[in-house]
């Protein structure tokens, strides 16, 4: 199976990339662009076999180690 | 057997000639796999093959030196049991089609340079060459080398203690990214590649194999031309954490006796690597690819041959030493494999799924490679431009202004700040100056007395105007400019960057460029340890101005020894050693206030620059001299900006141009000039009339202010000048 | 006094910090590599600046969860004094040990140059060499050196006291000019609640040869060297 | 409306990342863990109308800033 995990910062917290992006955008002549927010995007190839456990194990996985969760959320997909 | 249609060959990059001489090497026509071995194998890139015979002619030894050119780094003596290790590569062609990882695989690439011989990185530099400003591709260009080159420094833990940088039209379609690491190792424990003992074996460590950058060697000798985009190769992606790894890994296990002979993988990867050491030692090898460590699946033996993946090495071991070296290996979680054995057949067998994949024999590939004499004609000398067909400023110090902010001569600190140029403790002069300074670590981390300075430097302008002229010009600002932070200069590494050789007048660019670092070198006592070559940097016809770039090295006994730019208060003498004639052709001040790139460049006088240079060092030894900054781009005031600047104290210059046009005195570029802050201007000065070296006190530091004849410049002025151009640049994309 | 060094696979500064220790507390500390599990009996645990494990996820997540920042916790807990610079900052803000992250630099660049510090007390085992107020001028080099906490807990922190340093003009001004990262009220480094884990981006370790970097960061090794001793002839 | 884009590497690219990911992991204990690969995710407010303009305009975005089309590839939703 393959978990696809979104890695996005809480609202409220300062986005310096997303804002840069916004910024370059501009500066190249897009306009009408507002908010610009930049994440990460994981996918992870999994040997489970069970959607429910594949999900709780990657849940997990954003936990411990792919979201800082002071300053970010998470979001899985589990795929195949 | 494939057959090989001379499109194919073609597509190598081989001409018909070449692939006659393979067929009579091999006496049968190559597979497809062990046609792309001879391809990278004889690529300019690789075989040198339309420099060797000129490269040949430069001074490469001395008492100092241990190990010049044709090992992976130069080496030079310090004392002490520790010997200096450095080499200067390029990225030209990787960094322009993606600047990040171009740039920091360029870094990856040098380091691994210098830890394969066995000694610890302990500074990197950069030497860049950009588009002009107003072309559409510099900053981004510029933005993305610059975060590359910190991006990969920075996390493997190496400073990055200078470079240079300029902008010129000519490099609009082929940037310069040059990089240069410099080591410490023990004298008595270095590592050469040359492979021998039949029977050892062949391992490979470090990162997987993925089909990265297959015919990047062969690309890096090609022009570029409009469909390049078409033809992009898969770009390497630079790992600097494994990097990190690959060094702790590698200089842990040089403390054993367990390497036999040790070569990094770099251009044309797997293949070059193999046949250099087994070529050096002269033994045969054979390789069964089924065990090298592959990223992807399904990777065919042309691929495995050619990859250029990043962040691997070859090893031939010691019989019985591989647990050693797997433990070591495994504690820093690197791939390691043995992948084969050294054998006395004299061929490369190349072993897939059971198969004979290539058998090449070796010398015939790595030492019968081409050889071109290519035709080239000298370049016309062009005429002296006098100082009075040169118009004068109506306001000097406003002309100093516009110099001081314009691309070439602003500072460079947004470049720098984005090196970690601190990082091992070991930094004495920052970025800034004339030259890096470090203190002398031992590769086990012991702290020493010594002082390495390193600078880089070349002035494309005066090579385009005279390649001989200007080759020499380049090495003695990098002479210069270890003098004048109190060093003695030890030897240099040369990275010649040029157009399409094929050429007469470019090939005559570079057979000038090759006289005149001889001539400096052979006056200097200053030999070449090591180099490269880059060539082909033209685009669509377009080549790039004659880049010899020089990096050079110089020993301090002490580190404290060492003296800055920087003015160090009020109350000093400024004093201007060596003699002003007033040359303004290819200066800046022609360029950039009088709008003409015209002349010939400045003339070298090699023992006058010898003279002053010792007599600059033995002052500085002497205590005598509290700054110093020798001339270069600009001339004396802005040099004498720049010392301002870096101490925050202003100065008051006196009129005493004698019969020089104020303009010339101010802004010529003559050569072999140094300007001191001094206590006491009568003792230096008697000093170096003494040796036979005109001086002369020329103002006073204090204040805030430049101050000339009346009319005053603000340092804040000047520093929002100086400081402003290229954050300014930066941001405006 | 003993200190120990944590040493992952990608720690840089660790020899930086090594010589800056031995400097002043007169022997050199105890080198520790990251898969240890047990730590000798020690008076202060540094964790070093550098890219411990590459730091390609995010600063100091994966270091965070090595075995040694297990037992680094626990000593902490138990009251040891704990020093993170830099990478060592982000993996201590990762463990929990300190509140808050450290963002990507708001020019989004990788930033080396000296800045100037405001001491905010002087009170801790950290910060004896200082006055309250003083400013030392010492190195950052970092690329994800942004201090972020929600605004209660900043609130909190300068409530407590546990703000340690912030980023600031050489006159002890605080100025968005003067704050290299854009991080958050210019804090440079924080305290847990107990003021024996202190977390700091900027390098003391590179400013503490008069030759290499000056001397600005030199106190802050002596006051440690100075405090430590004293508790620990006072618990003998 | 709201453009969702996401960058990712192209096959045959190394992937420092994905690959530290996929070792931290496993360190972590979480066993079954194959390939891991990382990319970017960007949301992107835009005061467009027309669905058809925006992915337009998108699309240009990520040619010419969002990805770096030598090593990326990108795929982009269009909401609201
Ligand atoms: N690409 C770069 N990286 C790091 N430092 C640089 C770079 N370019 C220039 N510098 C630094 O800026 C200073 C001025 O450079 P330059 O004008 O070339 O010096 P010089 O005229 O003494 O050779 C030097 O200290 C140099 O090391
Ligand atoms: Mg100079």
């Amino acid at each position: 199976m393959k978990a696809k995990v979104h890695v996005t910062l809480k609202s409220g917290v300062l986005d310096p990339q997303g804002k840069a992006v916004g910024h370059a955008l501009a500066s190249l002549g897009f306009d009408g662009v507002g908010d610009v927010r930049q994440g990460k995007y994981i996918e992870i190839d999994l040997n489970d076999t069970d959607a429910g456990t594949a999900r709780a194990r990657v849940e997990d996985m954003c936990q411990k180690l792919l979201a800082n969760t002071v300053i970010e959320n998470y979001h899985v997909d589990i795929e195949g | 057997m494939d057959g090989i249609s001379p499109d194919i060959v073609a597509e190598h990059g081989l001409t018909s000639e070449e692939y006659d001489k393979i067929l009579e090497i091999l006496g049968r026509a190559p597979n497809l796999t062990e046609l792309g071995v001879f391809s990278v194998m004889w690529s300019e890139h690789c075989s040198y093959k339309s420099s060797k015979k000129w490269l040949k002619t430069l001074p490469t030894t001395g008492p100092q030196v241990i190990c010049g050119p044709g090992e992976n780094a130069g080496i030079v003596d310090i004392g002490d049991g520790l010997a200096v290790v450095f080499k200067m590569e390029s990225h030209n062609h990787p960094s322009f089609i993606e600047p990040y990882q171009g740039a920091a695989t360029g870094v990856g690439g040098i380091l691994r340079d210098v830890f394969t011989m066995g000694a610890r990185p302990v500074a990197n530099m950069n030497a860049l060459r950009f588009g002009s400003p107003d072309h559409p591709k510099t900053r981004h260009l510029v933005s993305g080398v610059v975060a590359g080159i910190g991006g990969y420094g920075n996390c493997v833990g190496v400073p990055t203690v200078g470079g240079e940088c300029n902008f010129h039209s000519s490099y609009d379609g082929n940037i310069l990214v040059n990089a240069m690491t410099v080591g410490i190792a023990e004298k008595d424990r270095i590592f050469y590649s040359a492979a021998t003992g039949a029977g050892n074996p062949v391992v490979y460590v470090g990162s997987k194999t993925g089909r990265d950058g297959i015919h990047g060697a062969t690309m890096a000798s090609a022009e570029f031309n409009e469909d390049s985009e078409e033809k992009r190769p898969t770009v390497q992606v630079g790992d600097p954490f494994t990097e990190k790894l690959l060094i702790e890994a590698c200089l842990e296990l040089m403390a054993t006796d367990a390497i036999v002979a040790i070569q990094d993988m770099g251009a044309a990867g797997l293949t070059s690597s193999s046949f250099e050491m087994a070529s050096k030692g002269g033994v045969g090898v054979e390789l069964d690819l089924d065990r090298v460590p592959a990223r992807e699946e399904n990777m065919t033996a042309y691929e495995f041959l050619l990859s250029e993946s990043q962040e691997r090495m070859l090893m031939v071991l010691r019989p019985g030493a591989e647990d050693t070296a797997r433990a070591i290996f495994d504690k820093w979680e690197l791939d390691f494999a043995v992948v084969g054995h050294l054998t006395d057949t004299g061929r490369m067998v190349i072993k897939m799924n059971g198969d004979v994949a290539a058998d090449l024999p070796i010398d015939p590939l790595a030492l019968a490679s081409p050889e071109y004499d290519r035709p080239w004609t000298p370049s016309p000398k062009l005429a002296e431009v006098t100082s009075d067909s040169v118009p004068a400023p109506d306001d000097p110090l406003a002309a100093l202004e516009t110099l001081m902010g314009s691309p070439d001569l602003c500072s460079r600190r947004w470049i720098w700040e984005q090196y970690d140029h601190l990082v091992m403790g070991d930094t004495v002069q920052r970025p800034g100056g004339d030259a890096g300074v470090i203190r002398v670590q031992r590769p086990n981390g012991e702290v020493t007395n010594k002082g390495l300075a390193i600078t880089t430097d070349v002035t494309p302008r005066y090579c385009f105007a005279d390649p001989e002229e200007g080759a020499k010009q380049a090495v003695v600002e990098a002479w210069r400019n270890l003098t004048a932070v109190g060093a003695l200069p030890l030897a240099i590494t040369d990275n010649m960057n040029f157009g399409n050789p094929e050429r007469p007048q470019i090939m005559g660019q570079f057979v000038g460029a090759v006289a005149g670092i001889r001539a400096a070198c052979d006056a200097l006592n200053f030999p070449v340890v090591s180099g490269n070559v880059s060539l082909y940097n033209e685009t669509a016809g377009e080549a790039i101005l004659p880049t010899p770039a020089i990096g050079a090295v110089g020993l301090l006994e002490r580190f404290d020894g060492s003296v800055g730019i920087a003015l160090p208060g009020d109350g000093y003498a400024l004093v201007l050693v060596g003699e002003t004639r007033g040359h303004l052709g290819q200066s800046l001040y022609l360029r950039e206030i009088a709008g003409r790139e015209e002349g010939a460049p400045p003339p070298v006088d090699l023992a006058v620059e010898k003279r002053t240079g010792d007599f600059i060092r033995h002052a500085i030894a002497d205590k005598l001299i509290a700054a110093c900054h020798d001339l270069s781009d600009g001339g004396l005031l802005v040099a004498l900006a720049e010392m301002a600047l870096a101490g925050d104290t202003g100065a008051v210059l006196e009129d005493v141009n004698g019969k020089i046009a104020q303009h010339a005195w101010l802004f010529g570029e003559d050569q072999g000039r140094y300007l001191v802050a001094v206590r006491d201007a009568g003792a230096l000065v008697s000093a170096a009339q003494a040796a036979g070296i005109p001086a002369q006190k020329i103002g006073e530091t204090g204040g805030k202010e430049l101050i000339l004849q009346g009319s005053s410049l603000a340092l804040d002025a000047l520093r929002s000048a100086h400081e402003g151009w290229f954050p300014g640049y930066m941001a405006a994309g | 006094m003993t200190a120990a060094i944590i040493v992952f696979p990608g720690s840089n500064r660790e020899r930086d910090m090594r010589l800056a220790l031995e400097a002043s507390f007169g022997r050199a500390p105890v080198m520790v590599w990251h898969r240890e599990t047990a730590l000798p009996d020690v008076d202060l645990i540094v964790v070093p600046g550098g890219f411990s494990y590459g730091d390609y996820l995010r600063s100091g997540a994966m270091a965070a969860h090595s075995p040694i920042m297990r037992e680094v916790k626990a000593r902490a807990e138990a009251g040891v004094h704990v020093l993170g610079v830099c990478n060592g900052f982000q993996v201590l803000c990762e463990t929990g040990l300190l509140p808050g992250a450290l963002m990507r630099n708001a020019s989004l660049k990788f930033i080396c140059r000296d800045v100037h510090l405001r001491v905010e007390r002087a009170d801790t085992a950290f910060t004896g060499g200082y006055q309250k107020g003083d400013v030392m001028r010492v190195p950052v080099a970092h690329h994800d050196g942004n201090y972020f906490a929600d605004t209660a807990t900043l609130d909190r922190l300068e409530g407590e006291g546990q703000v340690a340093v912030r980023y600031c003009a050489p006159d002890g001004a605080i100025t968005d000019a003067a704050n290299p990262n854009g991080s958050q009220r210019s804090i440079a480094g924080v305290y847990n609640d107990r003021f024996n884990v202190l977390g700091m981006m900027p390098h003391p370790e590179d400013a503490t040869h008069a030759l290499l970097g000056g001397l600005g960061g030199k106190p802050l090794f002596d006051g440690m060297a100075g405090a430590l001793k004293e508790l620990k002839g006072a618990a003998a």
